[in-house]
């Protein structure tokens, strides 16, 4: 017997390009107790378990976990964490239910990205310290490397990538959790400063303060508490090789895999399914990178699909209609937790202003950034498709 | 939503500023501790190969990360390759603008199934291109002590 | 309740352990996983999934550590993840790693814990100043060992625990190693030799705590049908159970660790275990230090509040005791690395129960056995039932 | 399989072996800086040390007052309502020696680190140490009281408190 799992209650705060007022303990709780509310749910009597995503040198505190339960009422009560991407602590929280060990699980993610200040060499100190770091590089250069090989193999340009920057921004502007909306030009992406050639100032997103948190439950339950569930139909991850060595530059491997994992479990589906896409655009060429992994389009063509507006949000296959990472802001692990509450909304046709018209499948898919080749990839279906 | 008080005045937002304040001192391991030695030493760069697939790791694994065998085959590789991708990096990790312009490249030798990330000096930043041949210029002996960076930058095969 | 999946282990490997090690994060972690493949006939296209255990990256020295250890750990192109629960990790692994069978997604899982504290210069307590509140606590400049101070000296005073009773354990554990090939403070030490040693915060003194050290452990975690077909002996993982308490451990009674009674009466009731006391036979509780050791036996409702240091003095958790308590030799003899550490005492029940501990091996007939790991601020409780 | 198994892998050095270069090393300095925002409750804790109070919350519904304090109550999940101000007295719940500083420097005259019970929160205490007195006397249940920086050396930092010393003997 299959015990399926639902989205019960989603919640957001809107994302910041700084939180001086807020402490992370703060925004986390706001997040929760929107989700809560949105799931008619009390976490000290319903919620039987809490999956929390951190990085300790993302807070600059060691065994981050520990500070967790309180704010997002899960104290004295069974708490972990995954260090990885939300998308992640949705996978566990997934498996805690479908093993029959919990009915209610809630999953938090967040980002305090404007509290570090050296964030460059926080990054440098996840490359590999005898092969990579003494090299002593912006540890940018590893989006740049990719870059390079991907538009070489795909034969995908700059100014495709800096289309993908132009939509993102611009449907960010119909979006109010987006800290940076703005009516960008392709034009002006292209020209930005050159920060790790290819790769442009403007292809980078933002990084972004904010917290989510999100309530899953079993059939069961799910009936119980909701009248409006979603359904997780759909799980892949999938890491690459962690050695920049052993990289194949131009291809998002992890995201192929986990896609198929993901397409396969929802009982054979295909991408001709879905509606919408929620996906990593942390850097503009991830998009069309990414879109191409996972089988939207073949090698080559995201480009020219973007370009003629395939992937805006009244084009065939609407891509990141929230605004994705580059028009949102790029909130670190939080980032797939991020889509997944925007895709929830959209299924539940509740988008507001940039909501996407017959949205009944939805995907959403994250990338754990340089200097990974780590991703997740999650289809959720509203009630009935 | 959620706090039912907030602060209302900037004057009341604190901040406190601070650090992880460690430093750390890597063994470079089994396999790089004979890698970076023969670099040092000889100034030769070694592989491992895997019996199983055939690949040939570069920098040498004590394991093949796909079959997941222990490797035992150590081969040596040509000091010359292509590049595999490359990128022209203008900032620093502090985010300062480079006086110079740097360029940083996978480097695939011959004979090796994957590609050393270097960097790739002596040329000018327009004149790189995928698949361009270059070899490894090695510091001289004296001043090599058993790093990567033993190995100074890339530079173009001469034609 | 119900769970669908029986998952067993099936495999188990470790490193030595060691206070410094020449391999690298990767290296430790890929032997201590070859080694748990090998142990049961599987090759890598065997696993389907991987979970990694591994605490503070302020020790390896590695952002994003989990990222770093993939292809050691042996999950390239596959399913991989990192948890995370402080000290508790290395028990909260195979708990993940059930979780992923039990769901029905995976049929075999490859769990991985690895500890590379000695990269951490000079020493890694400079690291663990940074698990403190950054705001409230951290400027107070606290040391590790000062919240295990509070928290034994409360135990101690609630109780009135004479000193002795607690060093008992560190002498019992040191020379329960002695038979432990991978150990690195095994010693035949007295009561008196712990009483003696160096004040580090009184009443902590040096040969209360466990060292730091390098290493890794690994297990294979099988789904019932598959586990059949690998061995003809399994042994069961029955009940997980954990839990974390307040992060503000300030205004706790650090007296009892209520989390660690939360996560076992879990893993007990999904294994129906109505009476603890009586149906385990032996336990592997949490000991980076002594007095841990039996403050969690009381966590784990395995004596009563308090009575745990009796037990100890009157050598019912000696090894050929009525009730063995880290016949291992446990964090203070086999060593600390953190998350192999707890990943270690999943081994241990698992050779014990198979009966291949060699000189280590309890008397009688084991057949239920609990491990349990412990860490944060003094907050967090795994814990996993195991049956033969 | 334990008994089976003959050799355990792993390769230990000594720390001489680092010193001479017997194995070859990496020696790194990370830069991992950051400005951490105190928030609404810490904020207000911070900036009250400096007036020289020590400020908890309390929760209407379960009645606790803790310090330090939060905007919201963890054991009832929800906004808690009001600001207490504390006396800068308690008693000590529990307390240690400590012969080794953060780095782990040794150092003869003990640092005693304490949790100090604030008198007028519910049950709450906080982490600082205790001063003036000899380590011997140190005891459960003593009543103990902060000593101030003076006003201006303050800086809104639990350090403000220079430590908790006895009173009332």
């Amino acid at each position: 017997m299959t015990i399926r799992v639902a989205v019960i209650g989603v919640g957001m705060t809107q994302l910041r390009s700084v939180t001086p007022d807020l402490s992370y303990k703060e925004i986390m709780f706001e997040a929760a107790v929107k989700a809560y509310n949105d799931a008619g749910v009390d976490p000290r009597k319903d919620v039987q378990s809490f999956v929390c995503s951190s990085e300790d040198f993302w807070e600059g505190t060691s065994i981050f976990d520990e500070y967790v339960p309180d704010q997002i009422g899960g104290s004295l009560k069974p708490v972990c964490t995954i260090s990885g991407d939300g998308l992640y602590s949705l996978a566990t929280a997934y498996m805690q239910i479908s093993s029959g060990l919990v009915d209610v699980a809630a999953v938090e993610a967040h980002s305090k990205a404007s509290e570090m200040v050296s964030i460059r060499n926080i990054m440098s100190l996840a490359l590999d310290p005898i092969y990579v770091r003494p090299l002593t590089a912006d540890p940018y250069f590893v989006a740049g490397l990719e870059m390079a090989r991907y538009l070489h193999d795909s034969g995908n340009t700059r100014e495709q990538c800096a289309k993908v920057v132009e939509k993102n921004r611009r449907n960010a502007l119909r979006n109010p959790y987006a800290a940076y909306p703005s009516k960008t030009t392709a034009q002006e992406v292209s020209k930005s400063e050159v920060v790790c050639y290819p790769l442009g100032k403007m292809d980078i997103s933002e990084p972004a303060d904010g917290a989510a948190v999100v309530v899953l439950a079993s059939e069961k339950s799910a009936k119980e508490f909701c009248g409006d569930p979603v359904w997780l139909v759909g799980l892949g991850w999938c890491s690459d090789t962690p050695c920049l060595e052993a990289r194949e530059w131009g291809d998002a491997v992890y995201a192929k895999i986990a896609a198929e994992k993901a397409f396969k479990m929802a009982e054979n589906a295909r991408p001709k399914d879905v509606d919408l896409l929620e996906i990593d655009d942390s850097f503009s060429y991830k998009e069309l990178q990414h879109l191409e992994a996972m089988g939207f389009c073949k090698k080559g063509e995201a480009g020219a699909l973007t370009e003629k507006g395939g992937t805006a949000p009244d084009g065939e296959i609407p891509v990141n209609a929230s605004g994705g990472s580059l028009g949102m802001g790029y909130t670190f692990e939080m980032a797939g937790l991020q889509r997944l509450c925007e895709m929830v909304l959209q299924l539940r046709g509740q988008a507001g202003e940039h909501q996407v018209k017959n949205v009944r499948t939805g995907l959403v898919q994250c990338w754990r950034g340089i200097p990974t080749a780590s991703g997740a990839a999650m289809i959720l279906a509203s009630e009935g498709s | 939503m959620g706090l039912t008080e907030k602060i209302r005045s900037p004057r009341d937002m604190i901040h406190v500023e601070g650090e992880i304040p460690v430093n750390y001192l890597y063994t470079a391991g089994v396999a790089g501790e004979r890698f970076l030695r023969e670099i040092k030493e000889n100034a030769k760069i070694l592989g491992t190969k895997c019996r199983r697939c055939n690949t040939v790791h570069v920098p040498p694994k004590i394991y093949c990360e796909r079959c997941f065998e222990r490797l035992d085959e150590w081969v040596e590789l040509p000091s010359e390759g292509q590049v595999e991708a490359f990128t022209t990096c203008h900032f620093d990790p502090d985010g300062s603008r480079l006086a110079e312009p740097e360029i940083l490249a996978a480097i695939r030798l011959r004979d090796a199934d994957e590609s050393i990330v270097h960097r790739i000096k002596e040329v000018h930043a327009e004149g790189v291109y995928i698949g361009m041949k270059v070899k490894a210029a090695f510091k001289e002996k004296k001043d090599r002590v058993g790093s990567v960076l033993d190995i100074d930058h890339f530079k173009l095969c001469a034609p | 309740m119900i769970t669908k999946k029986r998952v067993a282990v099936v495999g188990a490997g470790m490193t030595k352990f060691m206070r410094r090690a020449q391999e690298t994060g990767k290296e430790l972690a890929y032997e201590a996983a070859r080694m748990a493949l090998d142990s049961c006939g599987l090759g890598i296209e065997d696993i389907e999934c991987v979970t990694m255990g591994s605490a503070p990256d302020a020790f390896d020295g590695v952002h994003m550590k989990g990222e770093y250890l993939i292809d050691g750990a042996g999950a390239w192109r596959k399913p991989y993840m990192r948890n995370y629960v402080g000290g508790g990790t290395g028990v909260f692994a195979p708990i993940h790693g059930w979780q992923h069978i039990a769901s029905g997604l995976f049929d075999t899982c490859l769990v991985v814990c690895e500890e590379k504290m000695s990269s951490c210069r000079p020493h890694p307590q400079a690291a663990f100043l940074t698990i403190f509140d950054n705001l409230t606590e951290r400027p107070l400049g606290p040391n590790l060992v000062w919240i295990f101070a509070l928290e034994m000296h409360r135990y101690m005073h609630v109780h009135k625990i004479p000193k002795e009773k607690i060093a008992v354990v560190s002498v019992k554990n040191k020379r329960n190693a002695m038979d432990h090939p991978c150990a690195q403070l095994a010693q035949k030490i007295t009561v008196d030799d712990v009483l003696n040693s160096e004040i580090l915060a009184w009443p902590v003194q040096r040969l209360d705590i466990s060292p730091t050290s390098d290493g890794a452990a690994a297990i294979v975690l099988a789904s019932e049908d598959v586990a059949r077909k690998i061995t003809d002996s399994p042994v069961w993982i029955d009940g997980v159970g954990w839990n974390l308490d307040t992060a503000y451990w300030t205004n706790r009674d650090l007296y009892y660790p209520q989390y660690v009674e939360n996560a076992a009466r879990m893993a007990y009731e999904m294994a129906g275990i109505k009476n603890p006391r009586e149906e385990i036979d032996f336990a592997e509780p949490y000991d980076p230090f002594d007095y841990k050791e039996l403050h969690h036996m009381e966590g784990l409702m395995l004596c009563k509040k308090g009575e745990a240091p009796n037990l100890a003095w009157e050598g019912v958790t000696q090894r050929d005791g009525k009730l063995p308590i880290c016949p291992s030799g446990g964090l203070l003899g086999v060593g600390n690395p953190i998350a192999a550490a707890g990943l270690m005492k999943i081994c241990e029940l698992f050779w014990q129960l198979r009966r291949e501990a060699g000189k280590r091996q309890v008397p009688g007939d084991p057949r239920t056995a609990v491990a349990q790991a412990w860490g944060d601020l003094m907050q967090v409780g795994t814990v996993v039932v195991m049956r033969a | 399989m334990s008994v089976k198994i003959k050799e355990y892998a792993g390769t230990p050095l000594r720390e001489e072996d680092l010193k001479q270069g017997k194995v070859l090393l990496v020696d790194y300095w990370p830069k991992a800086n950051y400005i951490w925002s105190a928030g609404t409750a810490i904020g207000r804790y911070l900036a009250e040390l400096k007036n020289g109070r020590i400020v908890g919350r309390q929760c209407n519904k379960c009645g606790r007052i803790v310090v330090p304090p939060r905007m919201f109550c963890e054991s009832c999940f929800r906004p808690n309502d009001r600001w207490v101000i504390l006396k800068d007295t308690g008693v000590i719940n529990t307390f240690s020696l400590s012969h080794i500083t953060a780095d782990a420097t040794r150092i003869k005259e003990p640092l005693i680190p304490a949790v100090i019970q604030i008198d007028g929160t519910t049950d709450a205490g906080i982490l600082h140490l205790v001063g003036e007195t000899d380590p011997e006397d140190v005891r459960f249940g003593m009543k103990v009281q902060a000593l101030w920086k003076p006003p201006k050396e303050r800086t809104g930092s639990i350090t403000d408190i220079k430590y908790f010393r006895p009173i009332g003997r």
